[in-house]
């Protein structure tokens, strides 16, 4: 089994970790820690199939490595936005939750 | 057939490798935050100074040397600047126990 | 030589994570940190042993970004307790 | 089995350990230390992988400036940690969740191994124009080159992730100081740390940068660790953060993507196209756009690590 292999068969069981973490954890900032380690994974999906493509004097296939790095930067860019968001959620409503019940039952108490 | 920089690459590096298993025991055994951070500190400086020493003979030319002594000095300065940076935080937060 | 080089970067990564285990499970957000700290030293000694045994072109300059981040997450840790004293933050901290 | 084989099912084992603790830890901040151990053990996985540009990024970006952000707000959101457990999942869901996830993870898996080796590949496409464009680096082609469109999308993604990040002030904060209000300036260790490692950093980012052309490398490695110095120094308080309508600041966010899209529209005058690069002179437009690109990268990284504006103008 080579390093590339492996590394497929790890973004495969990240990809499954990530999941499974986006679908369970109810705290928003442990899904988007979820959700970076799931798209993680396919970057090292993307990295096998980079791997796999070595041609023409390359170690690895460059367009899937350009995709990777777009990717990276792409990733961040949502990360952030999506930690500003639940900063000003949790600054308005004095909780994180995503439950949209709980913001109701939030208006009703201040409403009464 | 090794050459004597081979030898002395050999060396060093167990020698460093010594000292990360020595920063890491001191880790787990000693007893409380502020030792812990003495221990880790020994890691940085002598484990991947002594690292980078070994392999300084296998450098890629100059500019690869000069790297690689730039990557030990940064971890240096990052590692002394964080166990101030923790113990003056401990320190803050109450006398040690 | 290669042998010895990957294997050495072996040792050290494994007593790093030996450490990173002991520490995850332990007493407060500090030793965790500092554990993280030391993870990273041994990272980029490992990173620059494997670069040394395979001869991967450019892996000193991965070495330098890492080193010129190694003291971020300790430094964003401490920085961001601090600025909210109010948050009886750290509690677990012996 | 040879010792590389056994470093890289050690490496492997060690990425979906600390993975593992992320997902499953108890506190976020616990989740978000394992992230950033994760980050720099990705960085490892990519240069086994022979992808010394991708770990590079992954360094830079994937571990430290994330590690920034992560960390802050796990901090900022601990105390609604607490009330939020109740609402965990019973037993059950998460078995069906992970039964799931066990069933995509093995389907993907599955995949891997039935991948045909050597697979499909445009390494000769992306290699071809290379003595023509004066690169040496493929990366760096395929991005500025070959797939010009889309880094220059990905520009205007990340100026309109900071304008996101920025519309969440309130509208008497708009136009303050970016950023959280924050203590007095700090002195010690710290501000000697910023002191003195933004300068070597900023010899190393553009080193990054100019290396790119034929090395691992490029605009937005070295955009992101320029950033990540800028962010040293705004950690450590020895400057203020701008204030959002500063004109230098403006122009420094969007200098990337206009720069490329006023270079790609000449194309059609000098070169016959969108985004084509005149014969011969490409290497010169190729830097030029990557030095705006990297200044546009070091701009907006902090900027969007450190949140919108949390004061009043002055």
């Amino acid at each position: 089994m080579n390093a590339a292999t492996l590394a497929g068969l790890s973004g495969a069981a990240l990809i499954g970790l990530g999941l499974y973490g986006v679908l369970t954890h109810p705290h928003p900032l442990r899904k988007l820690l979820s959700f970076n380690v799931l798209g993680s994974g396919v970057f090292l999906m993307f990295g096998i199939i980079a791997r796999k493509g070595a041609a023409a004097g390359l170690a690895a296939d460059p367009v899937p490595q350009a995709l990777v790095i777009t990717g990276i930067v792409i990733a961040f860019s949502a990360t952030a936005l999506a930690v500003a968001l639940l900063l000003r959620l949790f600054a308005v409503d004095r909780s994180a939750t995503l439950r949209p019940d709980a913001t109701i039952e939030r208006n009703d108490r201040s409403d009464a | 057939m090794k050459s004597v920089a081979d030898i002395f690459t050999i060396v060093a590096v167990c020698a460093g490798s010594f000292f990360f298993l020595a920063g890491t025991v001191g880790l787990l055994r000693f007893p409380d935050s502020l030792t812990r951070l003495h221990a880790l500190t020994k890691a940085d400086n002598l484990g991947l100074g002594l690292v980078v020493l070994g392999l300084l003979p296998q450098a890629n030319g100059f500019l690869g040397g000069l790297k690689l002594v730039a990557v030990w000095l940064l971890v240096q300065l990052a590692g002394a600047t964080v166990a101030q940076v923790i113990a003056e935080a401990l320190r803050r937060r109450g006398p040690p126990p | 030589m290669t042998e010895f080089l990957l294997g050495a970067a072996g040792f050290i990564l494994l007593t790093v994570t030996v450490g990173l285990v002991r520490i995850l499970a332990g007493p407060g957000n500090i030793d965790r940190t500092a554990a993280a700290q030391l993870l990273g030293t041994g990272g980029i000694a490992a990173l620059l042993l494997v670069a040394g045994a395979t001869g991967a072109r450019g892996a000193e300059d991965v070495a330098l970004g890492l080193a010129l981040l190694a003291a971020f997450a300790s430094v964003a840790f401490v920085n961001s307790v601090e600025q909210r004293p109010s948050d009886n933050a750290e509690r677990a901290d012996p | 089995m040879t010792i590389i084989e056994a470093l890289d099912i050690g490496l492997a084992f060690l990425v979906l350990g600390v993975a593992g603790w992320t997902i499953a830890a108890h506190e976020a901040f616990t989740a978000v230390i394992g992230y950033v151990v994760y980050g720099l053990l990705l960085a490892l996985v990519w240069v086994r992988l022979f992808a010394l540009d991708v770990a590079l990024t992954e360094a830079a970006i994937g571990s430290g400036v994330t590690g920034v952000l992560l960390i802050s707000a796990a901090v900022r959101l601990r105390a609604s940690e607490a009330e939020m457990m109740h609402e965990r999942l019973g037993i059950a869901p998460r078995l069906v969740a992970a039964a799931l996830c066990l069933v995509a993870a093995a389907a993907l898996a599955a995949v891997v191994l039935d991948m045909p080796d050597p697979g499909a590949t445009l390494a000769p496409q992306a290699r071809q124009p290379l003595a023509e464009l004066g690169l040496g680096n493929a990366i760096t082609a395929v991005l500025i080159a070959y797939r010009a469109f889309d880094t220059m999308l990905e520009k205007v993604v990340l100026v309109l992730a900071v304008i996101g990040v920025w519309s969440l002030s309130t509208d008497a904060n708009w136009g303050g100081l970016a950023g959280p209000t924050r203590l007095e300036r700090t002195e010690g260790p710290l501000a000697f740390l910023a002191q003195l490692l933004p300068p070597l950093g900023i010899i190393v980012a553009l080193h990054i940068v100019w290396v790119g052309a034929n090395e691992p490398g490029g605009a937005f490695q070295g955009g992101a660790l320029l950033s990540a110095m800028a962010l040293i120094v705004l950690m450590a308080r020895l400057r203020e953060a701008p204030a959002i309508g500063r004109r230098w600041l403006r122009v420094a966010l969007i200098s990337g993507p206009v720069v490329f899209l006023a270079i790609g529209l000449l194309g059609f005058a000098l070169a016959g196209g969108f985004l084509a690069y005149p014969l011969g002179f490409a290497k010169p437009v190729i830097v030029f756009i990557e030095v705006f690109m990297t200044l546009s990268v070091a701009a907006t990284l902090p900027m969007l690590v450190i949140g919108p504006p949390d004061r009043r103008p002055s």
